[in-house]
């Protein structure tokens, strides 16, 4: 574990039931970096960034942020330390405009202190601190689309809107959930400075994705994962190239 | 050994309660709270067609009452329940209103009192393993062990039987193979029904005909099922002999009035521990938050 | 094919922001309805001075709608369906009956103080049920209000099942009749309020999306707890309240029709409007009064009413009203 | 505003205060307001008797208040407080609405639940009005709290007798059996509710005085089985079983009881018991229970000429006998409201509190006094000097007074299988 290192998973392993979801996976993350994390359906993603972010109990193993182990916290503890995280089934308060979206993350306790945003007193405050960040991520401030409800917004702008909420936040590991799925190509190319401009604010990002021809665009290192056992890391070049990485996936495709 | 011999028979008892209302669930996704409502219906219909206008012979009224109910129950399922399939609350609030409407109904039709009984099989009683039990409640045990076997050939080796296991496991995936959800739905309506009205009719020779049995049954079955795991079969029978078991110690060593405070609180510190229930089969995730 | 379309009025467009009031019609347009509901509250006991009986109706018809605008809040905007709502006014009587019978407290003390301390351990007593979901939340907390009479009937603590007698009773029917009225009219308002202030999205968040909540670093546990304290709060007030009106308190404060009648009221109002809770109640109690000479039919025809407004207008009159008041329908040609 | 409410109301006051005078000047009908739980034995059976008495009083032209003849005229309500899912407040917002909607003059019945009837006497206190209560609450805390509170609740009166005195009656039939039969090996079983509770351990305390040997069980309302209990009991080689129970499933015990042939002989009070329907209902199975009808006069028995006079009058308007505790105190009870307003001269509350107070009437059950201090019936076992208990044996397919033995029409039997 090198100094730069934020964020070190050792040997988490999960089975539901007898299924193994993940076995014996580690890695470690370094400040500053985009992190990708592939693998073909069910070979345990989501299952891996759920036992990292505390939704789900991992059967064995430790997660190390910062030196802290923060292994089997609570989510909201979890959050509140920096780590922050979208969700691939995209759900966002529907019942509320957009913007009213954010205040939630923005009335976090993590938001009042780190955050620094000074939502604290009068109402109304953090209404425009949160068209602000809607604002940065790419929604047009004159426009309506703010303050639209939540459910009525397409899909391209409910991704900006999980990524917001995470920005909100103001962590400093931000896990996407395969942010670029569903979306148009013209959609992701909006999205990549995005991630560019969260990079360069000093934000770590793990992606877990699926779609890695854009992934490799904007990720300095890349794991792989099958049936829930890391078979190769590294950077995006020499991972592609890894014969069980090439086998799991094609293997899919003759399916 | 009395502990033994009537720790069984209230387990069976609790059992036959609970088998209409997990039925239902297991297939339907639906709480049926109008389980007691039905019992109790049974149980007057079958006094009914024995006592009063046509006083027919006991096994014809017998069926017929169960029919009648199991009539009722696929009604309820065509003309109120398909509309508010899928939102279970509104399923627990209108099933519940409907059986209190049925209850309430009754009261006003008639049933009140204490005189309204339903016969035993056989009258008497026999001695088990030095133990005095009635005729009665040998044949409860009896019945309640076959419906048990009953079911499970039904729902394993019978094409309606799997269709309806099948909707209970995916719904979608039946549907795309041309099961027909809410034809199953009604059928297991009608069958959950039909248990609820086998069951008052085993069990109500042994106290009488009231309303305020309904409402009994429906806690009794709301508790049993919720502890062993909504919609599981094994689930039920398995707690209701927990919950059997523990209301006849808490009456042997404790004190009986303890009774309903065991049972209650066995709900609430198995679901607080497990909160799907012994055998509940939902996701971790969803569940729990 | 023809389609129903919804258009917003123009006077609802111009007066939803506060700065856009143009004329007086547009002010009575906005302030009409709540001032037609706050006067009539206050009116209604001089109203019906003719009718001695119907006044006290009113108190229990404000009972009953301070218990739906409990359940409206948990059910409707914190995701939790408590069955359980005759749980609270079983606290909140029994609590007061303690501090004014064995405690001597005044009315003005133990009304309050039950209220607050019921609140309190109706929260912690609930807190282990709280992870729990959906159905499961609404078995459990049906089973509650149960589990405590058989305690209190099993250990014979509190009176047993006689219940405490003796309790002081309000001073005069006017004070009876404006307490009741001006704290529900308070808890309707102040929850209007509260639903729309930055702590009362955070709940509602946990309705929509409890994940997304959990990982914006705020507890959901900790939010569904504040959220049953608040209803519990309005539960307990009511129980407290009811005991004095009738000087007792016993098991049968927590008896199924303080948890059915204000669901139903709920749903017949309009869930998650609140409004509807109190409009429900206000409602489904006098009808239910008058078909008082019905004996238990009446419960049948109540039964009958709520499922009808279940199956076929599950959104209940509320919404309905707001709708016609807010928009104009037109079919439009697709 | 204030102040026109005010004016209002002080108008309203006086108009009530001023109307029993204006209705004697129209001769308006005196109001009896029934609060009954009339889809229950308790409910319907006191319903029928104020009617039967109302309509006998009417038919001989009235009550005479201060020279005019005014009719009564009843008013029942259905409370529904034996229900379980009904709060006591629903039960006292009925009695409100006799009160206040039906103008209701004097109250008779109920509410039927003990802890109604206890919430219930605020709400008298308050509305002053004079309430006899007939059917339902046994418990002895109605009477306790009148003596406590002298003047507060000086509007309640209860013509029916309560736990402590039917504990009496049945431990003189509990003495004479042990006395003639060596008996001494009692099984209490009761429901957990405060009346049936207080009954099991009086009874409990009261035997092991007498050196009985004793064994108290007390059940959950509710319970559907009471093998266990019922086994142990014929472990233990009791002679007496002795029930205290109003639910339903109490009558699967006494199947119970006689399929098993236990050597018992079950008494006690027993709601499912009480109704002539319960010999069909069982089977016959329930032969020889020894139940406490509270009132002497609930089943046919010649306690006094007036006994049968009012079974027979019961029979003739209602197809049927009088079914059980409730029937002959509310008859009665509209009989000493009857008495006591003609002796006072007026329907005015406090002064018919004074002539009910000093009652003194030979009735259905024995004569009618109200002690002063608790406003209670005063019992006795000689009709000649109080109200005497209506204490029946199911005796092939009857109910047979028992006891007390100047008003019993037979002795007690045995179950063969005791022999």
């Amino acid at each position: 574990m090198s100094d730069d290192t934020i964020l070190s998973v050792q040997g988490i392993s999960k089975t539901f039931g007898g299924l193994k979801a993940l076995m014996d996976v580690s890695f470690d993350i370094r400040r500053g970096e985009v992190y990708g994390i592939i693998g073909p359906n069910g070979s345990g993603k989501t299952t891996l960034i759920n036992c990292i972010t505390g939704f789900i109990k991992p059967g064995g193993g430790k997660v190390i942020f910062k030196g802290k182990d923060i292994t089997r916290w609570a989510p909201h503890k979890i959050a509140h330390i920096g780590i922050s995280r979208t969700f691939q089934i995209m759900r966002p308060y529907y019942s509320l405009p957009a913007y009213k979206n954010l205040i939630i993350p923005l009335w976090s306790p993590r938001a009042k202190t780190v955050g620094g945003w000074r939502g604290g007193g009068r109402h109304g405050d953090r209404d425009t601190v949160a068209v602000d960040i809607l604002e940065e991520i790419g929604f047009e401030r004159d426009s309506r689309v703010p303050y639209k409800l939540a459910s009525t917004l397409p899909t391209g702008y409910q991704k900006r809107l999980e990524l917001a909420r995470c920005m909100a936040m103001r962590p400093e590991i931000i896990f996407c959930d395969e942010v670029f799925s569903g979306l148009s190509m013209s959609e992701i190319a909006g999205m990549l400075p995005l991630i560019e401009k969260m990079k360069e604010e000093g934000i770590t990002l793990i992606m877990v994705e699926h779609r890695l021809r854009e992934l490799f665009r904007v990720a300095d290192r890349v794991m792989a994962l099958n049936f829930g056992e890391k078979i190769a890391e590294g950077l995006s070049s020499v991972v592609i190239e890894n014969k069980k990485v090439k086998e799991a996936y094609l293997g899919k495709e003759e399916v | 050994m009395e502990i033994i011999v009537y720790g069984v028979i209230n387990s069976v008892i609790l059992s036959l309660m609970a088998l209409g209302f997990t039925l239902v669930y297991s297939i339907a996704r639906m709480p049926n709270f109008a389980h007691g409502a039905l019992y109790i219906t049974t149980g007057y219909l079958a006094w009914l067609f024995m006592n009063s206008f046509m006083s027919l012979p006991y096994p014809v009224a017998v069926v017929l009452a169960i029919g009648i109910t199991a009539a009722i129950g696929a009604l309820i399922y065509r003309f109120v329940m398909i509309r508010i399939r899928g939102m279970e609350i509104s399923e627990i609030i209108a099933t519940y209103a409907i059986g209190l409407a049925i209850l309430e109904g009754l009261r006003w039709g008639g049933l009140r009192g204490m005189t309204f009984t339903l016969p035993p099989f056989i009258a008497g009683s026999t001695t088990i393993l030095g133990v005095s039990v009635d005729y009665q409640r040998l044949v409860i045990v009896g019945i309640g062990l076959a419906t048990f076997a009953a079911l499970y050939l039904f729902t394993h080796f019978n094409r309606v039987g799997l269709a309806l296991r099948g909707i209970a496991q995916d719904e979608r995936a039946a549907m795309m193979l041309g099961i027909d959800s809410d034809m199953t739905a009604i059928i297991s309506l009608a069958l959950g029904s039909g248990l609820a009205g086998l069951a008052a009719i085993l069990l109500l020779p042994l106290g009488n005909i009231i309303v305020e049995v309904g409402y009994n049954v429906l806690i009794f079955a709301i508790a049993v099922s919720v502890i062993g795991g909504l919609g599981s079969w094994a689930g039920t029978i398995l707690a209701s002999f927990i919950i059997g078991f523990a209301q006849i110690l808490t009456e042997a060593f404790l004190s009986s009035h303890y009774q309903m405070v065991v049972a209650l609180l066995a709900i609430i510190i198995t679901l607080l521990i497990k909160p799907s229930g012994i055998f509940g089969k939902q996701k971790e995730l969803e569940e729990r938050v | 094919m023809m389609r129903k379309e919804r258009i917003d009025r123009g006077v609802r467009v111009r007066t939803a922001g506060l700065y856009a009031i143009a004329s007086w019609q547009e002010i009575l347009y906005l302030v009409g309805p709540p001032l037609f509901l706050i006067v009539g509250a206050i009116i209604l006991p001089i109203l019906l001075e003719f009718a001695p009986y119907w006044k006290r109706v009113i108190n229990i018809v404000c009972v009953y709608a301070i218990i739906a605008l409990s359940f409206d809040f948990l059910a409707n905007f914190v995701g939790l369906v408590c069955l359980g709502g005759a749980f609270f006014v079983g606290i909140g009587g029994y609590l007061s009956a303690i501090f004014n019978v064995y405690l001597h407290f005044p009315v003005y003390l133990s009304i309050p103080l039950a209220t607050i301390s019921g609140a309190v351990i109706s929260t912690v007593l609930l807190m282990p049920a709280l992870p729990l979901r959906g159905v499961y939340f609404a078995i459990v907390t049906l089973m509650y209000p149960l589990l405590a009479t058989r305690v209190i009937e099993a250990l014979n603590i509190m009176g047993g099942t006689n219940g405490i007698i003796g309790l002081d009773s309000l001073p005069n029917a006017y004070v009876e009749h404006y307490m009741v009225i001006i704290v529900m009219l308070i808890f309707l308002y102040g929850m209007r309020r509260f639903v729309n202030q930055d702590m009362g999205l955070v709940i509602r968040g946990v309705k929509d999306n409890d994940q997304a909540v959990r990982a914006s670093g705020i507890s959901v546990t900790k939010m569904k707890a504040f959220a049953v304290f608040v209803s519990s709060f309005m539960g307990c007030f009511a129980g407290a309240y009811i005991a004095h009106m009738y000087s007792w308190a016993g098991i049968s404060l927590f008896a199924l029709d303080f948890s059915i009648i204000p669901i139903a009221s709920v749903v017949i109002g309009g869930g998650g409007t609140l409004l509807g809770a109190v409009l429900g109640s206000f409602i489904l109690v006098p009808i239910s009064e008058l078909l008082r000479n019905f004996g238990t039919f009446r419960i049948v025809i109540y039964c009958v009413i709520l499922t009808g407004f279940i199956v076929f207008k599950s959104e209940g009159i509320m919404v309905y009203a707001m709708r016609k008041y807010h928009q104009f329908e037109r079919w439009v040609k697709v | 505003m204030r102040k026109k409410s005010f004016y209002v109301s002080m108008v309203l006051s006086a108009a009530l205060f001023f109307m029993p005078f204006l209705s004697i000047a129209q001769e308006k009908p005196i109001i009896i307001g029934a609060p009954l739980a009339t889809a229950f034995l308790y409910g319907w059976d006191a319903e029928r008797g104020i009617k039967l008495a109302i309509d006998e009083i009417n038919a001989a032209g009235g009550v005479n208040v201060g020279g005019k003849k005014r009719p009564f005229k009843a008013e029942v309500i259905d409370t529904r407080d034996l229900e379980p899912a009904v709060p006591v407040a629903d039960a006292l917002l009925a009695m409100e609405k006799l009160i206040l909607d039906k103008n209701a003059d004097f109250i008779v019945g109920g509410p039927v639940r003990s802890e109604a009837a206890l919430a219930a006497m605020d709400l008298l206190r308050k509305h002053k009005k004079i309430s006899i209560l007939t059917t339902g609450a046994l418990t002895p805390a109605y009477g306790k709290r009148i003596a406590e509170n002298g003047d507060k609740y000086k509007y309640c009166f209860r013509n029916s007798s309560h736990v402590p005195v039917m504990m009496g009656d049945f431990m003189a039939i509990l003495n004479d059996l042990q006395k003639d039969h060596k008996f001494n090996k009692a099984y209490i079983m009761v429901q957990d509710v405060a009346h049936a509770r207080a009954g099991g351990e009086y009874m409990q305390k009261a035997l092991k005085e007498k050196n009985w040997e004793t064994e108290l069980k007390i059940y959950p309302t509710g319970t559907t089985d009471y093998s266990v209990g019922l086994i142990d009991s014929g472990k233990k080689g009791a002679q007496v079983l002795f029930l205290w129970m109003d639910m339903p499933e109490s009558a699967a015990l006494l199947q119970q009881w006689s399929n098993m042939k236990l050597k018992s002989l079950p008494m006690g009070f027993m709601n499912a018991a009480e109704q002539p329907g319960f010999w069909k209902a069982t089977g016959g199975k329930g032969e020889y229970m020894i139940v406490n009808l509270v009132n002497g006069g609930n089943a046919p028995a010649k306690i006094t000429p007036w006994t049968m006079k009012f079974v027979e009058a019961y029979k003739k308007k209602w197809g049927l006998e009088p079914e059980g505790y409730g029937t002959s105190s509310s008859y009665m009870a509209v009989y000493q409201l009857k008495d006591a307003i003609e002796r006072a001269k007026t329907t005015d509350p406090d002064v018919v509190v004074a002539a009910l107070e000093s009652q003194d009437l030979m009735g259905v059950y024995g004569r009618m006094r109200f002690d002063k201090k608790t406003h209670q019936i005063i019992p006795s076992w000689d009709p000649a000097e109080g109200a005497v208990t209506g204490i029946i044996q199911w005796q092939a397919g009857k109910r047979v007074q028992v006891f007390p033995p100047k008003a019993a029409e037979g002795k007690i039997l045995f179950p063969p299988w005791m022999k």
